[in-house]
């Protein structure tokens, strides 16, 4: 079966299956472990204009089917990332998306600047979903007008196809991705990390360094299903769905609600080459549930009704 | 280089009450360095980091000394020979080789002994200058490995706080005195945060170089994640550097550390 | 160990444990099981001033570590609850509560009214989370000025003890919890279900009738918690946490992030008898990690900064 | 009444390929009836409802005939005798006693065979008129206690889709015809959901009662949670009344559900 994704502004992906920013490095450290040339993609950890310290350890922590992290965005810097990590990329036979973070507009403006002309990034991810980031108050990804003036500022420097992620801390996650849709993104990726904290009982204190930190793995699942859901019925771009993915039948959920290809994070601590064998086994779970091709999957579970963001819950 | 596999118990041996040895074998651990760790694969959402005790590269075999403080290593105790784990190993940057020809003194604290032993076990044979183990703990139980020692040809120097073996008091005590003795000497420490601390201030005069070896909460434990960092040198005007315990250590050289932030 | 907590208006609870709505009927349905007079108190199952019938089948899903329902706050209406289930209520010797719904605020003051003068009620709990209740396009619970407006409707027909129960569905949801206290609220209780949704491969549509749901369970706790350790920092009345509680442990973590006593919900439902035994463990694991006391618990993870929302994640 | 305990399983059988029928023992038990459920603790996140498939109230005894269909089931498949079950049980509106002087016709699919077993074990020795057992399934594995039934005095009619047991096609044709001779019957139907709207259908002219019980999804089990419920007469212009499988039922009598809605 043929897993090729065709995305907008001519990205092919070799397959959906994409290494989720932030859990992947810049591509090489992994190598060891993973084909990294089998991946669709990968996605690479946020780069800042300027180095970012992060924020104190502890980092992570369990949650039941979860982790909570406060990385804190930590990264080297743009001069950095293209001086020491562009050069091994530029050697991979896959997508590379550059996952690009900002205090302010201008920081957006600058790093995706500051990549355009480098052959090893073929697209953008603009991360408007990290807490830390604020603008007036309200971080980017809450403000659809926020959102919308980052996405245009990215536009006005890049013809690489650009996604924007968006965060699923709030009830109309959509009103975001419409915005930077007519701000000119490509794609929607979603979801970031759920705002999430937990109690060291031992220290009596946050058990994150940063106090309140990002939740993801297959507790999250749910939550980024309904996102997925509600955006792709919505906007007419390709939306990149993902948030707990474990196995190949959770990516033909996240196709079958609606998105065109996935990333995968969390999962890869525990297994390295689990997203290789999802690649593997993707398509005998696609013939298994009746689909003969990917691009049949994409939606399947829609009904004539349209998502209103008004059903369920208690 | 390390490598993902699954590898065999071979052995499994409770060495002290809440605390099992287990061996694994395979090919990739001929590689395994002093101060280096396997990242292992347990019922939770991530991995749980443990070092190696002993390594015997002929048989591509390794030790994993384990206490069992939480639902992780639990599971770990409760394994069999016979049984396999999954294992990402070896990582990390282990302990620099020792120059034979210094005085070496080996602090370790708890868990943390085991590493000072796979070293002990590595480079003692062809140490020509003095040499001691310091081996602290809150009583006598938490004494690691002391007979591996002693088996190894070096009698250690042990310190309980509560004096159930060896001085009453900590690792320092035993430690000054060396270094009083050996100012040139050697240091490899590895312990509890509070320990390394005050090895790193007692060594702070000590010539030469003094290695310690950190813990901290882990993701990926390959460097992917940025997870597992430690406050490092140099220190800005907003705080200090952080680097990675799972590639950039767990051995770190004092210098390399920013004490006052950890 | 005593365990009683003071609440505002004279309300006492025997203990910290009280029934989340929606999981617990109307009492008597699992006091075969539990000895209801033991908890803290009950919140029952919605109530509005009609019957609602609630959602299309199926109305659960598992998820890792977590459940989502759509049961679309199915219940008989305010008359039928005053004649068939008060009954019952009167005749317990715990703190019960009644959880109020409504389509408009005047619903919700109708419920209010119509439940002031029943002495089986000793509380409201007002359900302005449920994303099925529509104000102007916007749910009462992510709108600080319509929940104020509910909670001045409820306010001015009621002098029980009144909390609100806020929704984890959005970056700052202290804003809505300051608004109701600012509208006479006595407390808060936090979190509602965050919305979620699952594929059913084989049938290839959402899994439940209703499409989207409310995830609830141990999935859910570092969401909740975040959302409790923002709001208690932030108001001064107390806070009911709840959201994925399992254990002593959990309740603990909830005290120490700052709520006063906590709802148990999905839990019941694999376990009918653990909220007795969470109450039975409770002094052991407050005196394991050193309180001498309950309220030597509450809000003891607080540092001396601030939460502002805009730490960890990424 | 209805408690919440652990049973021992005295016995488990592999009956069929992905099949497996589990006694459990508890005086609590003594109390079951046909038709009701057990609500069993599993790994997941809710317990799983299974149908009594037999019950011997001397012993306080009853059968659960669980077909694997997922983890719950599977992990239910791999107890052994000596293992204890956490359930709630009895749960449930059981089957109405028939009436010992009307014909009786029970109507069983695949894993909704056991609880009609269990209701010819109650009542079928002191009934008087003509009975008949209709089973089908879509092959032969799928056919459930046939031989219980004939143990217990009557030789069960069989169907299959693929003809690879009994009559070629559904238990629509048998129970026709049994109900052009008895028009009188009562009639007692467990099974998917396509086949007991059939069954409706078909039942929709006898003038004798007619009980299906139904499955639905469940949280409590108990009557708190209200997410098993299934479509319900009277249906309103809005639609139908939503009642509960696990108290209201599982077992309606035909006009009390909103067969449209389902
Ligand atoms: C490089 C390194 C080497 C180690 N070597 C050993 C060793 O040789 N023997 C030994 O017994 N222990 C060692 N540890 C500590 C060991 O990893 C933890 O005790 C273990 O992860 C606890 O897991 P748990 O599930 O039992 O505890 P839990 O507290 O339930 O674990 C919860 C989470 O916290 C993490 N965690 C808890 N304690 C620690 C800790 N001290 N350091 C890092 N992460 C922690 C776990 O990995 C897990 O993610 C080492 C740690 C590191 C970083
Ligand atoms: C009143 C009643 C009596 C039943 N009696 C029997 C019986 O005697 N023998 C038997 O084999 N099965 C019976 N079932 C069906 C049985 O409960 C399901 O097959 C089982 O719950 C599936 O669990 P799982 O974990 O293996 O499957 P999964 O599909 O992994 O389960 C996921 C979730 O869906 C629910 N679920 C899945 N299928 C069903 C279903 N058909 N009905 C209700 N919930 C479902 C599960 O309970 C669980 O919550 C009965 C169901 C009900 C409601
Ligand atoms: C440790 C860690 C670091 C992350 N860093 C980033 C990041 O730099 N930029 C970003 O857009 N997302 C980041 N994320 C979010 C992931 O890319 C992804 O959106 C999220 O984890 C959900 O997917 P998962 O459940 O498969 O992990 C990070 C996640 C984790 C766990
Ligand atoms: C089946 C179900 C029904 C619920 N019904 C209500 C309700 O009627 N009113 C309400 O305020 N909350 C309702 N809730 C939400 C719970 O009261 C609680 O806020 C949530 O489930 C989180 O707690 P838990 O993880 O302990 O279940 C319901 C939850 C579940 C699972
Ligand atoms: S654990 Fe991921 S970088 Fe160290
Ligand atoms: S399963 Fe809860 S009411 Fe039936």
């Amino acid at each position: 079966m043929d897993l090729s994704v065709r995305l907008p502004r001519g990205l092919t992906l070799k397959n959906p299956i994409i290494a989720a920013s932030g859990t992947f490095g810049f591509g090489p450290e992994y190598a060891r472990f993973v084909q990294v040339n089998r991946l669709g993609g990968i996605s690479v950890k946020g780069i800042s204009p300027e180095p970012w310290r992060g924020n104190p350890p502890p980092r992570v922590w369990e949650t039941p089917s979860g982790l909570l992290n406060s990385i804190g965005l930590q990264n080297p810097g743009l001069t950095t990332f293209l001086e020491e990590d562009a050069p091994f990329l530029r050697t991979l036979d896959t997508v590379v998306i550059a996952n690009i973070i900002g205090h302010t507009v201008e920081e957006y403006r600058t790093v995706a600047a500051g990549l355009q002309n480098e052959p090893a990034i073929h697209a953008f991810e603009v991360n408007i979903s990290c807490p830390n980031i604020k603008a007036g108050g309200i971080t980017f990804g809450h403000d659809p007008d926020a959102a919308y003036h980052v996405m245009r500022a990215v536009r006005s420097v890049t013809d690489k196809p650009v996604m924007v992620k968006v965060s699923p801390n709030m009830a109309d996650p959509w009103t975001v991705a419409e915005a930077v849709v007519e701000g000119g993104a490509d794609m929607i990726s979603a979801i970031n990390t759920v705002i999430g904290l937990a109690i060291d009982l031992k220290r009596r204190r946050p058990a994150l360094g940063g106090t309140t930190g990002g939740l993801s793995g297959p507790a999250i699942k749910p939550i980024a299903l309904r996102v997925v859901w509600e955006i792709a019925q919505r906007v007419s771009v390709p939306v990149i769905g993902m948030g707990g993915i474990q196995s190949a039948e959770d990516v033909l959920e996240f196709l079958m609600a609606g998105a065109r290809a996935v990333m995968v994070g969390t999962i890869t601590f525990q297994f390295p080459q689990r997203m290789e064998e999802i690649i593997d086994r993707l398509p005998l779970v696609l013939a298994h549930y009746g689909f003969r091709s990917l691009e049949e999957a994409v939606g399947a579970a829609w009904t004539s009704r349209t998502a209103d963001g008004a059903e369920g819950g208690e | 280089m390390a490598g993902a596999f699954k590898a065999p118990i071979v052995a499994a041996l409770a060495v002290a009450p809440r605390h099992v040895e287990l061996v694994i074998e395979h090919p990739e651990l001929s590689m395994a360095a002093p101060g280096q760790f396997a990242h292992i694969l347990t019922p939770g959402m991530l991995r749980r980091p443990v070092s190696f005790s002993r390594i015997d590269p002929q048989r591509g075999r390794a030790g994993l000394l384990v206490q069992v403080v939480g639902q992780g290593t639990a599971w770990l105790a409760e394994r069999s020979p016979g049984e396999w784990l999954d294992v990402l190993a070896p990582l990390g940057r282990g302990f620099q080789a020792p120059d034979p020809a210094r005085p070496w003194i080996l602090v370790g604290g708890g868990v943390g002994i085991p590493p000072l032993y796979s070293a002990w076990e590595r480079w003692g044979p062809q140490h020509r200058a003095p040499a001691c183990a310091i081996l602290g703990a809150r009583e006598a139980d938490g004494i690691l490995m002391a007979g591996d020692f002693q088996g190894a040809g070096l009698l250690p120097v042990l310190a309980t706080e509560d004096g159930s073996a060896g001085r009453r008091g900590t690792v320092v005590g035993p430690l000054e005195e060396w270094l009083a003795r050996y100012p040139e000497a050697q240091v490899m420490a590895c312990g509890p945060n509070g320990m390394l601390a005050q090895v790193s201030r007692v060594a702070a005069g000590a010539t030469g170089p003094v290695q310690l070896a950190m813990e901290q909460r882990m993701g990926c434990g390959i460097g992917a994640c940025l997870a597992c960092v430690v406050p490092a040198t140099p220190v800005g005007p907003e705080g200090p550097r952080y680097r990675r315990v799972c590639t950039d250590g767990p051995v770190f050289f004092r210098e390399e550390l920013a004490w006052s932030w950890i």
